[in-house]
């Protein structure tokens, strides 16, 4: 193809969007509203799903420490677990605080427990890097010296850890079919508009264009349609997810969890909005014209 | 050169608009096509550049067997004819302008040549001054000389003109005519469906008289002979 | 009956195609509107049916004053002209029966009338064989007929034609012509922009000539006159 | 309108979306695609608000009994408690399963503490018909005979509700983008095959059809498009959802919660999908039309 015809596609395509007036209009407020969709709720998924595991990671292992250990020992038995390479965090939590969670969780009557009383152990809590490891951290830590017992949650964690995987699994069913959605319903709008154009694409043929001639501007149409209906939808995600995050972040500061980090998330987020416009577009538009480039 | 053997054309409801045609037409002649409505005038027309296929027969055009040309030659062999088709084909969303350069573009000429070009066959057309208007912004007549201007651009060994004068009036139709005599005389052979009688009957050439799918008549200037083989 | 009184029409491009009309065409009259391409000639016509509208005059037709309707009245202003359209305006979906039917279905006459009325127009331009075929199975000079036919269907006052005879051979035009007479001497006014001189001369009516937007004559059969505000 | 043009209307409505063939399969599929993605997400959120909703209602209030209160006052206080017409649910747990839960979890130190050594109460676990009523059901047990202490899970209830709502609040939020979305979608596709018609739509307007006459059909035609568009996505959340439901029900059911019922959900999701098909596709079918029908 020689660079004045490369131009020229350009320059026609472009020309064609405009000339197509309400046509053009219709294509693109379709693509928009389609990536709008897709925008808003791949961001939920994908913060639904980093909340979720940032539950999973949150199940964390109970070491509890012999009684009569001392705080060398404790610091000794620190470094131990922290060298352990599956280990992420530890906490030390006094058995004066443990009982605290059981008068909270009990009543009061276990307050006669207090002081010298109580039965409970100084605990080291362990956040492990991988949900899967911390049944070996336990292990491990059973073994250590000073550690009077390592537990990890047991059934209710395996419970947990079922409703999050169940959790991303439907988000990723979820977000599978609504990239079906959007690549469908982008590329059938497209293929639409150029249904309409049928006379002209025959018209074309038999003036003596080829079906690439015929095809480029076409396809580079399709591409414009794509990329500029991604703009708002990336504007409006963009601004949103900004504004959510400063709320929401807040309130699960306490938490501990958080959501993806707009630079990050905003980027890919927008790369995808982009790409499904511009590609589908593009490859909408060329599939829907071979049907008019046999003849 | 473009010749028919022994074709014929079935459209899928059973009209035999082609019954076993056999015509000759050798560069750089001039010949018109006549016959009543419906006969089949412009399914001969049609069949030569490849817009419908015969049932059965061959059709040869230049250098192209036509039964044997493959989808992605078809471009190529109507880039060497110009054509003039009955209800013009103009491509809506394009000006007159580029209507016209359209033809010229898909033979990736440079722009300027083009330029050049289509201001000259708008001018012959007497046009020039609607460039860049849109075809439906333009009267009958207007657009039918369009798709005349467009036809002669790329100065074809061939135009085939479908009734190029039948929205103009006599004036305009002779200038038509003063044009496609003249690309003649320089050698393009000229096929020219009809029903001006007055065009025919001044303007003398080879004449192919179709009624009901059968050539009738193939007569050259002032006498009959038979089509032959 | 119907009058222009200084109707003027510039479109948006600035072409002045109607410049200070003053018609005024009887009921039962048959008037032929000839001229150059371009001249205005379907401005003109489509001034009456409103598909355009003047820039500035007034235009009667029957008792619709053209410049005071509303947009809900149009329909009922169409239904008494039959409209032939230079480009034929065939409604692409439907097939030939139903496009004729239609003219008649938005009237809301009941099938069986329709079925007998279609049935007889369609004879009468001789395509009663086509009624199931689509407008793209046609020939240029069988789709003009369809147009003419489908224009005649409901028994208009006035029928208005541009151009109905510019894909027809001599002998089918003759036949339209005959058609055009007949109703015309049962009362019904007929309005026929045309570029076909021997008709203009074979059947002697009243002549406007319009020329680069302006009425340069108004001649009854044989004679000229001056048109009279 | 007589009835025999109503008849035509009807016919010719049928007649053209036979007739456009490829625009009208491009249009029919549009409307399945997307009644699909409503008719699956909707299936989704209305079920995962109803097991946010049923977990909100299991929140219980623990009635703590005195110690030494005997069976018959017991019995008595029982009574009581089901006389609270917020009620639904009443269980016992006796002081020594009590114990089994601390120990379970926090550690076996507590074993120490069983039988006479028990510092806990028996206790009534009642559940509230409407997670709101638990504040009452506590303030009103504690004023009864017998009753030591009543307690509803204070901050951490509240969280949970507060969780729930939320879920909840972003179901409904996600719902109205999705009906918006569809019913954009969806009369745009129409609107889009509506404009590649103007051609049609004015030769109409200059053989004599009033507006009414020509936009009947069309108005027809959207509503087919709408109705045929639904029976796929019908078909598929129908069959989908009783073979979800079965599996997904088998697992729920040692939690007590429970999915929407197919026979009732199903019919009110069904309901939903045909109607905005037809509604949206014959009201798109006609507003997009009024463009055309100045002239
Ligand atoms: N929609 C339009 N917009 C702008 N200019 C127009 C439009 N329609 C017609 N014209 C111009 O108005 C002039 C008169 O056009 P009109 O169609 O009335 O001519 P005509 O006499 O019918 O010609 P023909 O015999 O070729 O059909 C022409 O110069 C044409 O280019
Ligand atoms: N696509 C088609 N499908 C079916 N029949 C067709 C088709 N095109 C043309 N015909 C029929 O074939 C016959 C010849 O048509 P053709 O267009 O060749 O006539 P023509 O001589 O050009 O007539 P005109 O002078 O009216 O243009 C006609 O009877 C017509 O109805
Ligand atoms: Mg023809
Ligand atoms: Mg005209």
């Amino acid at each position: 193809m020689k660079i004045s015809t490369f131009k020229r596609h350009v320059v026609e395509s472009l020309k064609s969007l405009k000339r197509n007036g309400w046509m053009s209009v219709a294509a693109l407020s379709a693509v928009t509203v389609t990536l709008l969709l897709v925008g808003i709720l791949f961001s939920i998924l994908m913060n639904v799903n980093k909340v979720a595991s940032d539950i999973e990671n949150d199940v964390q292992v109970r070491v509890l420490i012999d009684r009569g250990t001392n705080k060398k020992q404790e610091a000794k038995l620190k470094q131990n677990l922290a060298k352990l390479h599956s280990v992420s965090k530890i906490k030390f939590s006094s058995k004066e605080q443990e009982l605290k969670n059981v008068i909270g969780s009990y009543g009061k009557e276990f307050k006669l427990f207090g002081g010298d009383d109580n039965p409970l152990n100084d605990v080291f809590v362990v956040s492990a890097k991988k949900p899967e490891q911390t049944v070996t951290i336990a292990k491990e830590a059973k073994k250590m010296k000073h550690v009077y017992d390592a537990k990890y949650g047991g059934a209710s964690a395996k419970k947990l850890f079922n409703i999050v995987d169940n959790i991303q699994k439907w988000g990723i069913a979820i977000s599978l079919l609504l990239l079906f959605v959007a690549v469908f319903l982008i590329s059938n709008t497209i293929r639409i508009t150029i249904l309409s154009r049928k006379n002209e694409i025959s018209i074309m043929r038999l003036v003596g264009a080829t079906n690439g001639f015929i095809r480029w501007p076409f396809i580079l149409e399709g591409a414009w349609t794509g990329l500029f209906g991604a703009i708002i939808p990336i504007i409006i995600v963009d601004l949103g997810y900004v504004w959510l995050y400063g709320i929401i972040s807040n309130s699960l500061a306490s938490t501990g969890y958080s959501l993806l980090t707009p630079s990050v998330f905003l980027f890919q987020i927008d790369t995808l909005l982009i790409l499904i416009g511009i590609v589908i577009g593009a490859i909408g538009s060329g599939i829907s014209m071979r049907r008019f480039l046999r003849i | 050169m473009i010749e028919f053997k022994h074709v014929f054309k079935k459209y899928p409801n059973e009209v035999l608009a082609a019954n076993d045609f056999n015509v000759k037409i050798r560069q750089g002649e001039f010949i018109y096509v006549i016959g009543p409505s419906g006969a089949g005038k412009s399914t001969f027309i049609k069949m030569m550049y490849r817009e419908e296929r015969p049932t059965s027969g061959e059709i040869k055009v230049n250098d192209y067997e036509l039964q044997k040309i493959k989808n992605s030659e078809i471009p190529f062999l109507r880039r060497e004819l110009g054509i003039v088709f009955q209800d013009f084909k103009l491509l809506p969303k394009l000006t007159i302008f580029e209507n016209v350069a359209y033809a010229l573009q898909v033979i990736e000429k440079d722009p300027e040549t083009i330029a050049t070009r289509v201001n000259y066959v708008l001018d012959l057309v007497g046009l020039k001054h609607k460039v860049d208007a849109f075809p439906n912004e333009l009267s009958g007549g207007e657009q039918q000389r369009i798709s005349i201007a467009r036809a002669i651009a790329n100065k074809p060994e061939v135009v085939i003109a479908d009734e190029p004068t039948g929205n103009l009036d006599p004036d305009t139709a002779a200038g038509i005519m003063e044009i496609l005599e003249r690309i003649n005389s320089e050698g393009t052979t000229v096929v020219m469906a009809t029903h001006n009688s007055q065009i025919v009957d001044q303007y003398k050439h080879r004449v192919l008289e179709i009624e009901d799918g059968k050539i009738v008549r193939d007569q050259t200037e002032g006498g009959f002979f038979q089509d032959e083989d």
